[in-house]
């Protein structure tokens, strides 16, 4: 069966993560990346306070005090630890979180991203983003690359707000992963239906491949 | 137990204007016995410090639609579709912060500290009028601590002295409240005696909790149900 | 039996403690106050991290790792709790402690207070006191009136490195409680064997009488 | 269980001038076993950041009297004489900050927080040269965090994923110093199977913790021996 979109990039983050990771998955994309962790050993974190989710409960386990950042029940690992939530950003802003897994809506040439204001909505939520995009030691931003006309997500410089002056590492599509190096765009990885060339004539950005 | 009180009797605490810390995260971790009796009290014109607004019908949802909010500070209001609307119509104050930097700013209300330099949100609208200092290279938002008059906490139990423990992610933001309001009012499931709670698994001493309520509510898989 | 100096002090400080109170208890004559609190239900706290310090241990029931910060043993009381440095000094700083009782060297007529450096010896040892000073809802300092050589230490201004620009609540001496009221000092209580009178001839200051 | 090591496997962790994170208040939640080898390892120059340095021949005091240490930062030390006269000769650097200061930088450090403001030491010798700030009418000094290479800590029981918990007042400083430091070394009297300790009860997240040592030294009423 053929992946959907976002689950071809779920599984393309999956592979960026090492046995011993703690990461923390976003909402949304982000969260489908749980699914291709495989036999890996990574730690999951949620930033309401827990290290250590295990796999999505059963009906009859459900408990509503016991969840995700997203609010989604969960169930915990054998290893797993709570705290509250000023030790958790604690955890998450002192770069103790190898990898943070984010959506996002833009990213700049630099990998400055856009990820929390929803255009033409007032601005009242932000949640943990902005905590993750500023702490974690490695940032992967998710998203399909273009919006729903046809827009490439990938832009010369951010129209949404900024989720922060941090750059993010990686940037993972449905057709490539993206790297950044001082305003150059690296095509690292070019695994979906799109050349080279077509990816960079749809963005209009030059690319640098590795 | 002397801290034990019914909600009722301690409607003399609420006062107009009142700065309100109000724990949990969605449903997890709310006061909700404490919270439901507040549109039947006489006070309001609250402001409110929580991550959210409650969820729908429920917590500090309640509170707001009985029109006792006139602030709202937290991280994420999105999910309250009425509480937006109210903002928009300029009913509703709302003062957005990161969650990470909510967390710390009540932490550090309760814990003296005037003030803290967090890197998250620097180069952002959220930062707009406040204080960026450079320190050992990095650039860090300056941010005030945040204290207020009444913290509303849930925990799973309170020994009789008024000790708390918390139940799984229920914690969330309950402990750094139980430290950062004049009063305290902890909702609990259980009440248990003064040595069943070992010293080494306390999470909020008593001498932050002022007053114990029990819980009307239940448990029942993904949600709370109403005892009696 | 009449008692000691040391014990008047203690004993009258003991006085000042009501039931309900969260009380740090400083080294030396503070110390001494543990054994007068009688019947009132305090909580004794510890800056290393410990709400309810319990009497005396048994020599069979001593365990080096719990001490108070005085590094003595103790005991704890069955409504005791741990906590970490950071956390104890939170509640210290945060105003949860209700009454802090320190010795001092020199307070001086507006209730500022020189208690951490010893004359003529180089700096190098402050622990929690400046701490205490800042944070408690009530500062008591304990002292001897007078110093060996009979200067004393209440003071028009401190000769000694204050611990802070926060004023004491009272000063307790084997002569007489003092309270401060923007440069006027109270005698509020003398119970000791000088007249108010003589008090203020050997103080050398003007002393109130309430 | 992969991050148990003896104290010697570890050497090659400690580097010249390195700034060490030390645990403990008096003996109490030292970690002696670590401590005591440092003597017999190559490395020194360190920067110590530790409430105090050790009691007489014990902990720290064994690394001062190697004459490993050239920069100690912390509370109170006057209780260490030899200290007073290295300090004294220049032959040891102090810097000095009130306990609770200490404490907090620490924290801090391990929080991502860039410095903060406390009301604690305004007015003082040890305010000299710092920034005060009033926020709300309460003058307030400014302190940077402080964070660490190597934290030396001690707890009672860790499980083999390296989650801890400590004992009594052996907690102190230890918690703070697992977050602060870029590796840490956790010395401990007991080890345990994964899932003995309780979620809720976990004071240390095992990602905080590089390394665990087993102690050699057992209580023994007010002291600690040394075992084989």
């Amino acid at each position: 069966m053929k992946l959907t979109k976002r689950d071809v990039i779920a599984k393309r983050i999956a592979q960026e993560l090492k046995d011993g990771d703690s990461v923390n998955l976003g909402v949304g994309i982000p969260t489908l990346v749980a699914k291709y962790i495989g036999d890996k050993k990574v730690y999951l974190q949620s930033e309401n306070g827990l290290l250590g989710i295990g796999p999505p409960p059963n009906e009859d386990e459900l408990d509503i005090d016991l969840i995700d950042a997203g609010k989604n029940p969960v169930s915990i690992m054998p290893d797993a630890s709570y705290f509250d939530s000023a030790f958790s950003f604690g955890m998450i802003r002192g770069h103790h979180i190898d990898v943070a897994v984010l959506g996002t809506l833009e990213v700049d040439r630099y990998g400055e991203i856009a990820n929390w204001s929803v255009p033409n909505q007032p601005i009242l939520g932000v949640g943990g983003a902005m905590d993750l995009v500023a702490g974690a030691k490695k940032v992967i931003v998710a998203s399909t690359l273009f919006t729903k006309d046809g827009s490439p997500k990938l832009v010369e410089s951010l129209t949404l707000d900024s989720s922060g002056e941090r750059l993010v590492n990686q940037f993972v599509t449905e057709y490539a992963s993206f790297t950044f190096e001082d305003g150059k765009i690296f095509a690292d990885d070019i695994y979906g239906d799109m050349t080279f060339e077509e990816l960079q004539d749809k963005i209009g950005l030059p690319l640098t491949q590795k | 137990m002397e801290k034990l009180k019914t909600v009722d009797e301690l409607e003399p605490l609420f006062k107009d204007r009142m700065r309100l810390l109000v724990g949990g995260f969605g449903i997890s971790g709310t006061p909700l016995t404490v919270l439901h009796a507040l549109p039947g009290f006489k006070a309001g014109d609250y402001e409110v410090v929580s991550n959210n607004l409650g969820d729908y019908g429920k917590g500090l949802h309640k509170v707001f639609e009985a029109g006792k909010i006139a602030k709202a500070i937290g991280s994420f209001f999105t999910i309250n579709k009425e509480a937006v609307t109210a903002w928009s119509k300029g009913e509703l104050a709302i003062d957005l912060l990161p969650q990470g930097t909510l967390a710390e700013a009540i932490r550090c209300g309760g814990a003296g500290i005037g003030g803290f330099y967090t890197p998250t949100a620097v180069g952002t609208k959220l930062a707009e009028g406040k204080e960026v200092r450079e320190i050992d290279g990095v650039r860090y938002l300056f941010e005030k601590a945040i204290k207020g008059d009444l913290a509303l906490i849930k925990a799973a139990k309170a020994d009789k002295a008024g000790n708390l423990i918390y139940h799984t992610t229920a914690r969330n933001f309950n402990p750094v409240m139980a430290t950062a309001a004049a009063t305290v009012i902890a909702e609990v499931d259980e009440i248990v005696e003064i040595g069943e709670l070992r010293p080494e698994e306390i999470i909020t001493p008593h001498i932050y909790v002022d007053y114990v309520v029990k819980s009307k509510y239940v448990k029942k898989g993904d949600d709370y149900v109403e005892v009696n």
